[in-house]
């Protein structure tokens, strides 16, 4: 498969979205200035920006409490997405969600989970209706190497695969749960050997470059598409930051080195070389497309901060579709 | 004992729940699900149902028997032992605007599947802000009876009311099997239907086309004047009996079902007690943390002043369902029990 | 905000639900769980932690830290993430004679191991006609208030309590976390301790040596004769407050910790009803459904010609826990609803 | 390893003693006398005697919903369970339990299983105590086929693997779960593929023949009470009835010819031909065994016969160790 420069560019600028809009989520957290939980996906981003440029978009996917950047990636928007951190009424969930619900519907973003492993299900619903219906989508799960211990994660694969269906499982493997190193909770190295236990075929990539995960995932998504059946990828990456907000203290399951040498594959810094050592870009327009990325954040800051709360009346719509409640 | 037997088994007639007439159609409580899913299936393209064993076998009671040869395994689909990516399967095709209709054989399953259910299926709209709608009907097998003992025989109804999200409807009758079954399947949010595993042969009037019963409208079975009787799913038989026997001796029952438990038609059993100024509530589950308990809470909240003695709850001991029929048949409430308590009020 | 902020937050003093002494040793709600875990673990060898991150971290909240350096990794054990696993874990080291103690990080997520809980746990003895003990202490942190939205706020005690099998505790205060765990932990049934994610910083007297609160014992904080107060968990704070502000009016609160929800200790309440003739119950779980609804059956089946008034219910509305602060605020009961209800009673 | 004749005597009389008690709970059920749902494990009778007949007697052992077999062979009683089948207050369960819940504390039988895969991770915690306490005993659970799609199950294999616990995984794949042939619920073939998921080794057995279950367990065994983790062993095996019962009449889910090719691989008749072609016994040896446990198995029905119910008093017992309810 041929990729052009606009794919690179496009690639790019989807992680430069991920990745400036959460720096931001993060400062704001740091400083108190959003509720609840944060769980950043800062250092992983070439596997949602790789994966989400070779789906169509209405190709569903669902995501995990590490949300943020997969609907970044598929195109989310920030301003609605930045209000929904700070609990607002203009927010992807009108405030009622927050970071680990975001979810946007008109871009078949099925939503991130608080229960891990609880999404996967979920896709293998999506791709049943994409296969009853011959819609010609794929439906695509993102999910961490923790989850793939958890039940829910085992019965979907299974059933996905029991049942044929256009479904691309995609395993981030950050090597840590929480704080807890891979090889604790797992006797195994590579998730992907999973895979096969299921009958689907999966490839290792490197979750730290972009390209090589656009590459797999479109190579996936093609035999997917054509009906092969649920594929499986293993993104070996890593987060930068703590598992919850930007740097925690308690306990040192890594360490501060290990963040180093992971942080000198950053995938921003991987594709920017890249795209500079082929001429396809040069400094000043990379500094350009982060200006202007960097503008809209503001932008959304901005417009959060600006934004109502929900209102006490609020609090009973859409538990049913037609409003009703006890 | 084959669970097969059971659905094949003698059929007893009794009335339904509507106006009777006996030149009419008679139906099974079990072929009333058949029918039922058969007629929507075939009118809307959306509808498909999913589960573990319910295409080639036809379900393990036998109520979902004929529809896979009609409508092809696409759309009956046999599942794997996976009650999670069962539920999870309905929740994504429901979020992509099918109607799916997805079984857990037992109700007791639904602990498998629990978090499918309460944490996702129940709260997505809410969670996603209102974005979605979740056109889910969960089929499941409830009540003891059987000898199926603890992990087979649960009413489990009371753990699903407390989340908010979900419709509990249980049908009483093949009657309402139909237009209770139809109205779960239009409906937009998620319902858990449940399935009296011990009524399947029971048969009754069923009118031949597709009909809805109101989620969240109960039906009074008999006006009375004394005490009020709310009885949940198969409990009604057993209030049925229990009144007739009552009014022989001079104690004048209005019989309440509530059809659905959430939501629950709280103002038609209001209404009731404040005429009659005394209740029982009668349901196969665990009296302790019972449906029954939100149903007497609310009807003395609501009917304090009408009131003329404590609101009785009939109901199972606090104990898991034993296997042996000899306890098995005490732990069931059974009209006797509820007379019982209906004359304590007096 | 990290959850180890909330662990490490500004402490406010409080009572301790004993008879306080200004001049004993103080201890936080959090604290309370690593020092009795940590003192029971000595003197007696057949109790073991484990769950995600209970571990090297010390748990999400830090209530486990400094357990796994004194004790080990064979003692203190990490786990994957697997709640049905990590339960079953309990269960099958449980039947073999020692006393584990297994942490599912978030209430929301007994829904994911509901099977191994409410078909396995509770019913095991049962079903087994007796032969098995089963000493599985299952610690959990419940409640709202972080802004941690639908699937992490969550106070599910209803759906355990409904469990025949189980026992189910939920400590108000740091003294009651020491007292009461130590029961659960010794205690030769299941047990589920219910530990609120907003009390993690707030101490009171908690004497130094272990001691046992007995499960299904109720306390009454503070006498009164106008209204019974029935406050669980984290609520009883809020109750203080508003019996404080009451007595200012010229109401005078009697106010009742339950300690467990099951067992239930009615009698206590009942008593104190039969004297103050009014009742309020305060929880944090949804009201439809809740134990509020099961503790007023019970009082209105047994001091129903002591009651002036319907008994009144503060709890959660009936809605997933939004996440924004702005609603979730209003979502939580508190002791200003408290106040409204009790004086709706008069 | 050598195999004595003693040994190979002894797994035939586990074998019988399976068998025969199963035949007659079968008639009993036909004839509608025992209440409830019967799971019969004829036709696998080699796979729990081969297993247990490797194992201590203090090891564990979690069952399914198809427990008879395994309690036997463990050594279980004829009449406590024969009076739990009609659920009398003599049986295993004092009538409570009935045939779902048959369990055997004292032979370290922890439990058939009402709920398909959740005895898988009871035997982990079995196993952990066994490893926290150094007793040297080893946990066995079996499984079937379809157990394997659930989520419990693969919870637990993981959870063995990374604790590395002793403990021996055996799935019974008779093909079947329920009325559903495997290759409608797994893409896969060999259910063992899946061992290698989580990073443990694993064997195909047949599960038809007492003696290779037998070998393959007690190398297993000895390797996992050596310190080596988690194994499983997978047995190729048929179950001669149907799911419930003895004859179901609702679906062609397998063919009569299929039956009838799998009954000429009896684990009885294979083991016979074995023991009489080698002269470690004759065929009057034979009947003498099954004459002698025919004859128990009559007395352990007389025996439920003349037992009582359970009485009225005894419902709220053992609902806790100490007796109170609510
Ligand atoms: C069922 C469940 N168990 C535990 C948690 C708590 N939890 C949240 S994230 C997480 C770790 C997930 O690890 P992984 O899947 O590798 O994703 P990562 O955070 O590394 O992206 C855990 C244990 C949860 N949210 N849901
Ligand atoms: C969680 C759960 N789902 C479904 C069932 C119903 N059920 C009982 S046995 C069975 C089939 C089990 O198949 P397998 O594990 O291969 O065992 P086999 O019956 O073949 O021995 C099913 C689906 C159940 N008991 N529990
Ligand atoms: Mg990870
Ligand atoms: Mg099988």
């Amino acid at each position: 498969m041929e990729i052009t420069d606009e794919i690179l560019i496009d690639l790019y600028k989807r992680m430069v979205r991920v990745r400036l809009f959460e720096e931001e989520a993060g400062r704001l957290a740091e400083s108190a200035r959003l509720p609840g939980f944060l769980h950043l996906y800062v250092g992983e981003e070439a596997v949602a920006a790789g994966v989400c440029g070779a789906l169509e978009s209405q190709d569903q996917i669902t995501s995990t409490h590490r949300g943020h950047g997969h609907l970044l990636a598929k195109g989310g928007d920030f301003n609605r997405m930045m209000a929904e951190l700070m609990g607002k009424a203009t927010g992807y969930c009108n405030g009622k969600g927050g970071s680990m619900h975001i979810c946007d519907l008109d871009l078949a973003m099925l939503g991130a989970n608080g229960i891990v492993g609880a999404g996967v299900p979920i896709s293998v619903g999506a791709a049943y209706a994409n296969k009853l219906t011959g819609n010609g989508l794929i439906s695509v799960s993102f999910f961490g190497d923790g989850a793939t211990n958890i039940g829910a994660f085992h019965e979907a694969a299974n059933m996905a695969a029991a049942l044929s269906l256009p479904m691309l499982f995609v395993c981030e493997n950050n090597e840590y749960a929480e704080y807890s190193p891979r090889h604790k909770t797992m006797a195994i190295t590579d998730v992907i050997e999973r895979a096969a236990a299921y009958g689907f075929p999966g490839a290792i990539v490197d979750g730290m470059d972009c390209v090589a995960v656009f590459e797999a995932a479109s190579l996936a998504i093609e035999k997917i598409r054509g009906g092969e059946g649920p594929m499986m990828l293993e993104c070996k990456t890593y987060r930068f930051y703590d598992h919850v907000g930007v740097k925690g203290t308690a306990s040192d399951y890594r360490t501060d080195e290990e963040v180093e040498e992971m942080r000198k594959r950053d995938p921003l810094v991987v594709h920017e070389t890249r795209l500079i050592e082929s001429g396809i870009m040069d400094a000043d327009s990379i500094q350009a497309i982060k200006d202007d990325i960097q503008k809209e954040v503001d932008i959304s800051v901005e417009f959060a901060d600006q934004s109502p709360f929900p209102e006490l009346e609020d609090m009973l719509v859409d538990v049913y579709t037609n409003g009703e409640s006890s | 004992m084959s669970p097969d037997n059971i659905f094949e088994g003698a059929n007893e007639d009794e009335e339904s729940s509507s106006e009777s007439n006996p030149s009419e159609r008679k139906l099974g409580y079990g072929a009333a699900v058949v029918e039922t899913m058969a007629q929507i299936m075939r009118e809307d393209e959306s509808v498909f149902l999913a589960g573990e064993d319910v295409g080639a076998h036809g379900g393990v009671f036998g109520y979902f028997r004929g529809l896979q040869p009609e409508f092809g395994e696409d759309r009956v689909v046999d599942t794997p032992i996976a009650e999670q990516a069962i539920i999870g399967l309905g929740i994504g095709a429901a979020v992509q605007g099918l109607r799916p209709v997805v079984d857990l054989m037992f109700m007791d399953f639904i602990c498998v599947a629990m978090d499918q259910i309460a944490n996702q299926a129940a709260k997505l709209k809410y969670m996603f802000g209102g974005g979605a709608t979740l056109p889910l009907t969960i089929t499941t097998a409830g009540g003891a009876g059987l000898s199926a003992a603890a992990q087979h025989s649960q009413s489990l109804e009371a753990m699903l009311c407390h989340i908010p999200g979900l419709k509990v409807v249980m049908p009483s009758d093949a009657y309402e099997v139909k237009g209770l079954l139809t109205s779960c399947i239009r409906e937009d949010n998620p319902t858990v239907f449940i399935i009296n595993k011990r009524k399947l042969a029971d048969t009754c009037h069923v009118p031949e086309e597709l009909f809805e019963i109101p989620l969240g409208e109960g039906h009074v079975i008999r006006e009375g004047s004394d005490v009020t009787v709310v009885a949940i799913g198969r409990m009604v038989d057993e209030a049925k009996k229990a009144a007739e026997k009552l009014s022989g001796e001079g104690i004048d029952c209005e019989l309440i079902n509530p059809r659905t438990v959430q939501p629950l038609d709280i103002d038609l059993i209001v209404e009731s007690v404040s005429k009659t100024g005394h209740a029982v509530i009668v349901h196969e589950a665990v009296r302790f943390g019972g449906i029954g308990a939100e149903i007497a809470s609310q009807i003395q909240e609501q009917a304090f002043d009408y009131l003329d003695a404590p609101i009785g709850r009939v109901a199972a001991p606090f104990s898991p369902i034993p296997f042996s029929p000899a306890l098995e048949k005490h732990y069931v409430p059974d009209a006797e029990r509820i007379v019982t308590s209906i004359k304590n009020l007096f």
